[in-house]
């Protein structure tokens, strides 16, 4: 499959999911290139629709991580969401717990503490998984929404602000608040943090034995164990390293973000992660990319509605339509004659023979 | 003039967003706004949509629900021109106005006529998720009971989901197997659930935001949260440019912001006398529910 | 020219394959395959490794569409889009890689995709019948996971014969086959040819196409050089087709240089197992106090039928199961108890029963199945990190040395030629055994030569003082090799002999031998 | 005798909340045997809601309802075959975006249908069917012998998949697409007609999940209706093994510790509430650890097929 067909096969993807869009636009009762300009053009090329598109990318980039390395060690991990609060959760408790320390070594700890706890709630899945054989999938997923409720429970009960007419904690401090990186907007330093993890991971699973035999666990457990891979361990590995990270996207969150622990602070993008690894392959050093594409077409959803009023409904439909098709095109054949229309034409052409054929005779 | 305004959920959800999406456009026809709004806009995003209506000129825009306090005093910061206003907010600054609700006042209401009506000395609540609103609203519900029946037993069920219809339901039926006879959902879509609940069972309901007699019969009272109300009597100040960075509290005395709705036939008419009277005792202040 | 005596051969042609071309990206698998073929005989398919065998055989059962050429059957073009088809049409194929449902049993692998109407009671008898038929023994109680290979191989032979076909493809069917179990089966095959059933035979047992094939079909770099009538062609001029202009040194004909045995008397025990008993969690005995030592330098042999507890010993001995009961010493050191790992980092080389499960990484490339039982050594590092520059280079020249086909590291081992996977295996374990080397079915799916080659490597380790335990079902490969040959029934050692003195007949008593008289 | 009264209570509320999780998980079950993933089962269940309210809202006949929300997760069901048997998209990948899709366009079409009163519209539905005899028994009479039309069919279908699935032919021959596509396929069975067949029965399932939340339980559609049922199928399905009865067995439980959860809020109010919410959660966890229910799917789930790889 050469690059060029591969363009071309986005390309048409595209179209026909736009098109498609555009019919609902039209029925919404506005302009669909008027609102498509807006959805590709502001979320990239404008100054304030791109640092949004980074603000969205970070967490996703990060939870993306967070289900590519588990993955490749063979185990699902879609408790990336769940670790995300439980993160958020641990980096707030404290931020707010010991609010006065410099920020060059808070944040640094904050950090940590998310990542503990983004690491102990996936501890839980993978200890089950590796010495139990539970499947991990359901222990994620079940542990998604029991961290949303104890987040929900500690903003609404212990952590609660004074008076807050809705559950979110106090601030933390100015010291703890992550740097902005695109003057006068939101755009956090939690982007670089998250590049750098890439390129590390990345390195890590290509040139080191113990990355390298993580990947061996994921493509032929069997084969592992008989290269002398601990599987048990490796299974255990991976998912504390998957679950630090979306931890450290939680802390992200709260002190790049919101400054506060939010009940409902992250909108799914545990869930994002999965689309963000599946896209890019299970491949870190793409991840920045399809990351970016999810933010974007998400950020540049919301200016649909803002700029051009299209109703929300059809906007999300126009973003499955989107990820659908582009995930459509990037799908690469693994063999040549993979379509299944050659051998019907051919099916047909021989067909017409044989009854030729028989009039003849 | 132009206002925007930007919801935590959908604006057909026959709650408290799609009262606010109505508010909005119906005030802005009326006093000739530019009305826009944003739907389902949930807590990373807050900070954005509020920032960019502010950037792309809107005179007023507006946070519908206490979770956008906090987003809109950041965004408030960075466009001292604009004017912002959080439905259910929390404190004031020169361009952050705060429309809010006296909650407990309407909720002692409906306690009271909830607690006179009912048979069996049990009566519920139902809300979602507990915060200021909910509270405060609970707390006057229950007050209002007590003081009309200091016997009554008071349901409290939380659902944790403001659209799950099943559970909506599910939690009404609860309720009333439990011996409830009034039950008032304060939930959004789910509220309906609740309401098929008290249709099957023939128990009687309690309205919010509207008055809920009009598509269910066996309401017995409507606490009409005039977010519409509201929203017209500040819009007004707006359009003439003198909205203020101040506290526009909805209460009692202030009629087209809230109010009770209609009476069911089956409350005999000295109730309706005693809640009327109570209602001059709120406006006179004579009655002060709390929380205030 | 071959090929014009071929269509002379064939009057009426029930089968006609005209100008297949079938390419995977680059590499060109078949080109332009003609074959006219009639029923009621039996074609062997000869080819190196690599050569397009399977290839041509998945293009008559519609598991792979040609990029060109047609099929016809009985004089009308027919089109195979799909296994399904290729049975409509009567032909049916035994796999080189099984293809059976591992969560299922024999019964249920063998009635899945029937029509309902084949599917009963009576359908289940005939099962049986086919089994006792060809004497087969096969567990119809256990899921095909627990299956030893060579019952894997019945169950996927029954497979294909339950489907009473008129083409059948047989891919190298014979490979993991017990010698006892090969002859009956063989007979079999005729009695399908004598009632009129067209068969491909694959094998690189040219011993077997002798026995059984009419006619020779072979094939070269996807090519078919000729088809031959079997009775009238030297071995000569067959291995000329199947190899080129290649040096023909290697083949059958040439006698072996009789190997100079180094005299291992003086070495010191490179493996010594001593009473290992292992028990399956059934509770069944795999291994019966099991003892054998296998000296520095020496090639050990163990022959037997499949399933005797042979792959088991081998993963004891590596440490991929853990025995119940006993000891296990490597050049006197005890590494009972040793995890894979340490193993591995004392020099232990083994080739698994089973490349496609354990020995290769079928989605990883060449060069990366060639390097990932050894990644931590050196030669693969450079300053802490993996060096893919080295991993390539080595896996080169390996690839070169063994005659690796296609010959691109980089290429995902899963495209390679069943032969040419079992040549990765062998090229990294040899390369890796330092102090003992354990194979088992090492020349399963090599072609001739490339049998001749493994063997060699496999003694020219032994000879740089290595131990090495050589555990095959093929008999003469065994012989062939060995210095000195332990016979394995039940999970004991029946008996050891010296190839150079010893019968087949006793060996097959040893083979066979009822646990009581084993004593 | 209280006590009787109460977990007659509890029976009911079992059954009005697991229902709709069984059929979605029975859904799941089907698909992952035939070797695919349904993630799209939330979103499915929407559709099926927004088909049965529509057409019981058109036409004011509950059956008619019935029959256009089938249809529509036909539809949904196909879609997604489409999308993961002959795109090969990866099958999670396309499940969530079909949620975001399905959410969006359900969203945009009640909002068309029904206009300005949105969810407001009422809708025919089915009302419960009392078992002769039966439903006179005291406890479960009340709770599961008068139940609606669909619950009953729910069992119904739950004995049909598992016989289909566990004794039929066919149903060998789609586990075996599921464990192992080539070895299927080699050995005659139409691999890709039985994956389409797989993921448009599940499907299906996964609307009449929808259908009876809208006509047995609250007669309105309303946007995200399906609040995470669909997920919580997904965890049913391996809760139960991947075996029909056990899926439905696991929505059950689901439900039962959900409808326990609302009368504990009573009895302790004093306990926060997420407590509470959490339960069914915690429950079925710990029931996924008692009953060790190991990690057993399909081989092949989840991988598209290709036949010229190997
Ligand atoms: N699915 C595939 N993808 C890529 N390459 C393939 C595929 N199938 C076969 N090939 C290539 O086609 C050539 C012929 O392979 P084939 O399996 O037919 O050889 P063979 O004659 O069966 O060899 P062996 O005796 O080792 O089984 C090999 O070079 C192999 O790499
Ligand atoms: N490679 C493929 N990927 C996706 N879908 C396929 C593929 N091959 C076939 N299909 C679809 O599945 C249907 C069944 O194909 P299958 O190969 O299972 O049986 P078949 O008899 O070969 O079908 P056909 O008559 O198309 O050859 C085909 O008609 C086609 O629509
Ligand atoms: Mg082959
Ligand atoms: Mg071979």
């Amino acid at each position: 499959m050469n690059r060029f067909t591969m363009q071309r096969r986005i390309a048409i993807a595209l179209l026909l999911a736009l098109s498609v869009g555009g019919v609902l636009i039209l029925l919404d009762g506005h302009n669909p290139f008027e609102a498509y300009e807006v959805l590709f053009l502001e979320s990239f090329l404008n100054y304030w629709g791109f640092s949004n598109t980074l603000v969205k990318a970070s967490p996703m980039l990060l939870a993306g991580l967070a289900v590519i390395i588990p993955m490749r060690a063979g185990v699902f991990n879609i408790g990336g969401e769940g670790q995300i609060y439980i993160g958020g959760l641990f980096g707030a408790v404290f931020a707010l717990a010991i609010p006065d320390l410099p920020g060059l070594l808070g944040v640094p700890l904050i950090f940590i503490a998310a990542a503990a706890g983004g690491a102990f709630w996936a501890a839980i899945p993978a200890y089950l998984k590796a010495y139990r054989g539970t499947n991990e999938v359901i222990v994620t997923l079940l542990m998604n929404f029991i961290a949303i409720h104890i987040v929900s429970y500690a903003v609404a009960g212990p952590l609660l602000a004074e008076g807050a007419p809705y559950p979110y904690s106090e601030e933390v401090s100015e010291a703890y608040r992550l740097p902005i990186l695109i003057p006068r907007s939101d755009t956090h330093v939690g982007i670089v943090f998250g590049l750098a993890m890439t390129v590390i991971l990345y390195f890590w699973l290509r040139f080191t034995p113990s990355g390298f035999h993580l990947d061996l666990v994921g493509r032929n457990a069997r084969a592992a164990a008989y290269a002398g891979v601990d599987q048990k361990k490796t299974i255990i590995r991976a998912m504390l390293i998957g679950g630090s990270l979306a931890g450290t996207a939680g802390a992200i969150e709260v002190i790049g973000l919101k400054y506060r622990l939010f009940h409902l602070f992250s909108d799914g993008y545990g869930y994002d992660g999965i689309v963000v690894a599946f896209l890019a392959a299970l491949n870190p050093i793409v991840a920045p990319l399809t990351a970016l594409f999810l933010a974007g077409l998400s950020a540049g959803a919301g200016t649909m509605q803002r700029a051009v009023g299209v109703d929300s409904s059809v906007i999300e439909v126009v973003e499955g339509l989107v990820v659908v098709l582009v995930a459509a095109a990037l799908v690469t054949p693994q063999t040549k004659s993979t379509s299944i229309l050659k051998p019907l034409a051919k099916n047909l052409r021989l067909r017409r023979q044989t009854q030729r054929q028989k009039k003849e005779a | 003039e132009r206002a925007a305004i930007v919801m935590p959920g959908s604006i057909s959800d026959n709650g408290w967003n799609q009262a606010g999406f109505e508010g909005l456009t119906k005030a802005g026809e009326a006093l000739g706004f530019e009305a826009a709004f944003s739907e389902s806009v949930h807590q990373p995003e807050q900070i954005e949509v509020l920032s960019d209506y502010a950037r792309r000129g809107y005179d007023l825009v507006i946070g519908h629900g206490g979770e956008f306090q906090d987003a809109v005093e950041r965004v408030a910061a960075r466009f001292p021109e604009t004017m912002f206003m959080v439905n259910n907010g929390l404190g004031t600054k020169d361009n952050i106005a705060n429309a809010d609700f006296y909650f407990s006042q309407i909720a002692y209401l409906m306690g009271y006529v909830a607690g006179s009506m009912s048979d069996t000395g049990t009566i519920g609540i139902i809300a979602a998720q507990q915060f200021k609103f909910t509270t405060d609203t609970v707390a006057g519900y229950e007050a209002g009971a007590k003081a009309a029946n200091p016997e009554v037993r008071v349901l409290v069920t939380w659902t944790g989901d403001w659209d799950d219809i099943a559970k909506g339901k599910e939690a009404a039926l609860n309720q009333i197997s439990q011996g409830a006879d009034v039950v008032w959902p304060t939930m959004d879509s789910a509220t309906l659930g609740s309401m098929q609940a008290v249709q099957e069972k023939g128990v009687y309901g309690i309205g919010i935001y509207r008055d809920a007699i009009n598509e269910w019969p066996k309401i017995l009272q409507s606490a009409i949260l005039d977010v519409r109300g509201n929203m017209r009597s500040y819009l007004e100040l707006a359009a003439a440019g003198k909205l203020e960075g101040a506290l526009y509290r909805a209460d009692m005395g202030n009629e087209l912001a809230m109010r009770i709705g209609s009476f069911h036939p089956d409350i005999p008419v000295g109730v309706v006398d005693e809640v009327n009277k109570l209602i001059d005792a709120m406006k006179s202040g004579t009655l002060v529910v709390h929380p205030q | 020219m071959n090929l014009r005596e071929s269509w002379e051969v064939v009057l009426d042609p029930f089968l006609k394959v005209t100008g297949i071309d079938k390419s995977f990206g680059a590499v060109r698998a078949l080109h332009d395959v003609n074959l006219l073929a009639s029923k009621g005989e039996c074609i062997a398919i000869l080819g190196e490794n690599g050569a397009g065998k399977t290839t041509f055989a998945s293009v008559l059962i519609g598991l792979y569409q040609p990029d060109n050429g047609e099929i016809k059957l009985g004089g009308t073009p027919v089109s195979v889009t799909s296994p399904a088809k290729a049975i409509e049409h009567g032909i049916g194929m035994i796999h080189q890689h099984f293809s059976l449902v591992g969560a299922m049993n024999a019964e249920e692998n063998i009635l899945i995709g029937l029509p309902s109407t084949k599917r009963g009671a009576e359908a289940r008898a005939r099962i049986r019948k086919l089994c006792s038929d060809f004497d087969f023994n096969v567990d119809f109680d256990i899921r095909v996971t627990e299956m030893p290979v060579g019952m894997k191989q019945r169950v996927e032979i029954l497979k294909a014969l339950f489907r009473d076909v008129s083409i059948l493809i047989l891919d190298e069917p014979t490979s993991v086959l017990a010698p006892t179990e090969v002859t009956p089966f063989l007979k079999g095959v005729r009695k399908l040819v004598a009632n009129g059933c067209l068969v491909f035979f694959i094998s690189h047992k040219l011993d077997e196409i002798r026995e059984i094939a009419d006619r020779v079909m072979i094939m070269r770099h996807g090519h078919v050089e000729g088809v031959l009538p079997v009775a009238t062609t030297p071995m000569a001029q067959m291995s000329a087709l199947m190899m080129g202009d290649k040096p023909t040194g290697e083949t059958v004909e040439t006698p072996k240089v009789k190997k100079a045995r180094n005299d291992t008397s003086s070495a010191p025990d490179a493996l010594v197992v001593s009473d290992v008993c292992l028990i399956d969690p059934g509770g069944a005995e795999i291994l019966q106090d099991l003892t054998l030592s296998v000296k520095a330098g020496e090639i050990l042999g163990i022959a037997g039928i499949d399933g005797n507890g042979q792959t088991e010993l081998s993963e004891v001995i590596t440490g991929l199961k853990r025995q119940t009961s006993g000891a296990i010493h490597l050049y006197g050191t005890e590494i009972s108890s040793a995890s894979i790992a340490s193993r591995i980092a004392d020099g232990i080389g083994f080739v698994p029963e089973d490349r496609h499960a354990e020995g290769l990484v079928l989605s990883l490339s060449v060069e990366e199945n060639i390097a990932f039982r050894s990644i931590g050594e050196d030669r693969f590092m450079s300053g802490g990190l993996i060096s893919r520059r080295a991993m390539h280079e080595i896996a080169s020249d390996v690839v070169a040395a063994f005659d690796i086909r296609p010959p691109d590291p980089k290429l995902n081992a899963s495209a390679l030629s069943g032969g040419n996977q079992q040549k990765i295996v062998l090229a990294r374990e040899v390369a890796r055994a330092r102090n003992l080397l354990v194979v088992v079915q090492p020349t399963k799916g090599l072609d001739v030569g490339a049998t001749e080659f493994v063997q060699n490597k496999i003694r020219a380790v032994a000879q740089s003082g290595v131990g090495v335990l050589y555990i095959s079902t093929e008999l003469e490969h065994v012989l062939d090799i060995s210095d000195r040959v332990a016979v394995m029934a039940f999970g004991r050692i029946t008996g050891v002999v010296d190839p150079e003195n010893t019968t087949l007949q006793d060996i097959g008593l040893l083979m066979t031998a009822a646990p009581e008289e084993v004593q | 005798m209280i006590d009787l009264v109460l977990l007659g209570d509890v029976l009911a509320g079992t059954a009005r909340l697991g229902t709709p999780i069984a059929f979605a998980a029975v859904g799941g079950v089907i698909a992952e045997r035939g070797g695919l993933y349904n993630i799209g089962l939330e979103g499915q269940i929407l559709v099926g809601a927004l088909g049965a309210a529509a057409g019981s809202f058109a036409t004011g006949s509950a059956l008619i309802g019935l029959g256009c929300g089938i249809i529509c997760g036909l539809i949904s069901g196909l879609l997604l075959g489409y999308m993961s048997i002959r795109l090969r998209i990866n099958q999670l990948v396309g499940g969530i975006a079909l949620n975001l899709l399905l959410a969006g366009l359900t969203a945009f079409l009640s909002r068309q249908i029904f206009g300005a009163q949105a969810g407001g519209a009422r809708v025919n539905g089915f009302s419960q069917i009392d078992i002769p005899f039966l439903s006179d028994l005291p406890v479960v009479g009340p709770s599961l012998f008068s139940q609606d039309p669909l619950f009953y069919l729910l069992i119904g279908l739950a004995i049909a998949a598992w016989f289909w699935l566990m004794k039929s032919h066919k149903g060998l021959d789609l586990r075996a697409v599921g464990e192992n596509p080539k070895a299927a396929d080699l050995a005659g069975v139409p691999v890709f007609r039985m994956q389409y067949l797989a993921i448009a029965v599940s499907g299906v399932l996964a609307a009449l999940a929808g259908v009876h939340l809208v006509l047995s339980q609250v007669y309105v559609f309303a946007e995200g209706m399906s609040a995470g049922k669909g997920f919580i199928a997904l965890a049913a399905i391996i809760l139960g093994r991947w075996s029909p009865i056990g899926a439905i067995c696991a929505a059950l439980f689901f439900g039962f510790c959900d409808a326990v959860q609302f009368k504990l809020q009573f009895t302790s109010p004093e306990i926060p509430y997420q407590l509470f919410l959490i339960l069914p959660y915690l429950a079925s966890l710990i029931a996924l650890v008692v009953l060790g229910a190991k990690a057993s799917a399909p081989a092949s789930v989840g991988l598209p097929y290709d036949r010229e790889h190997r």
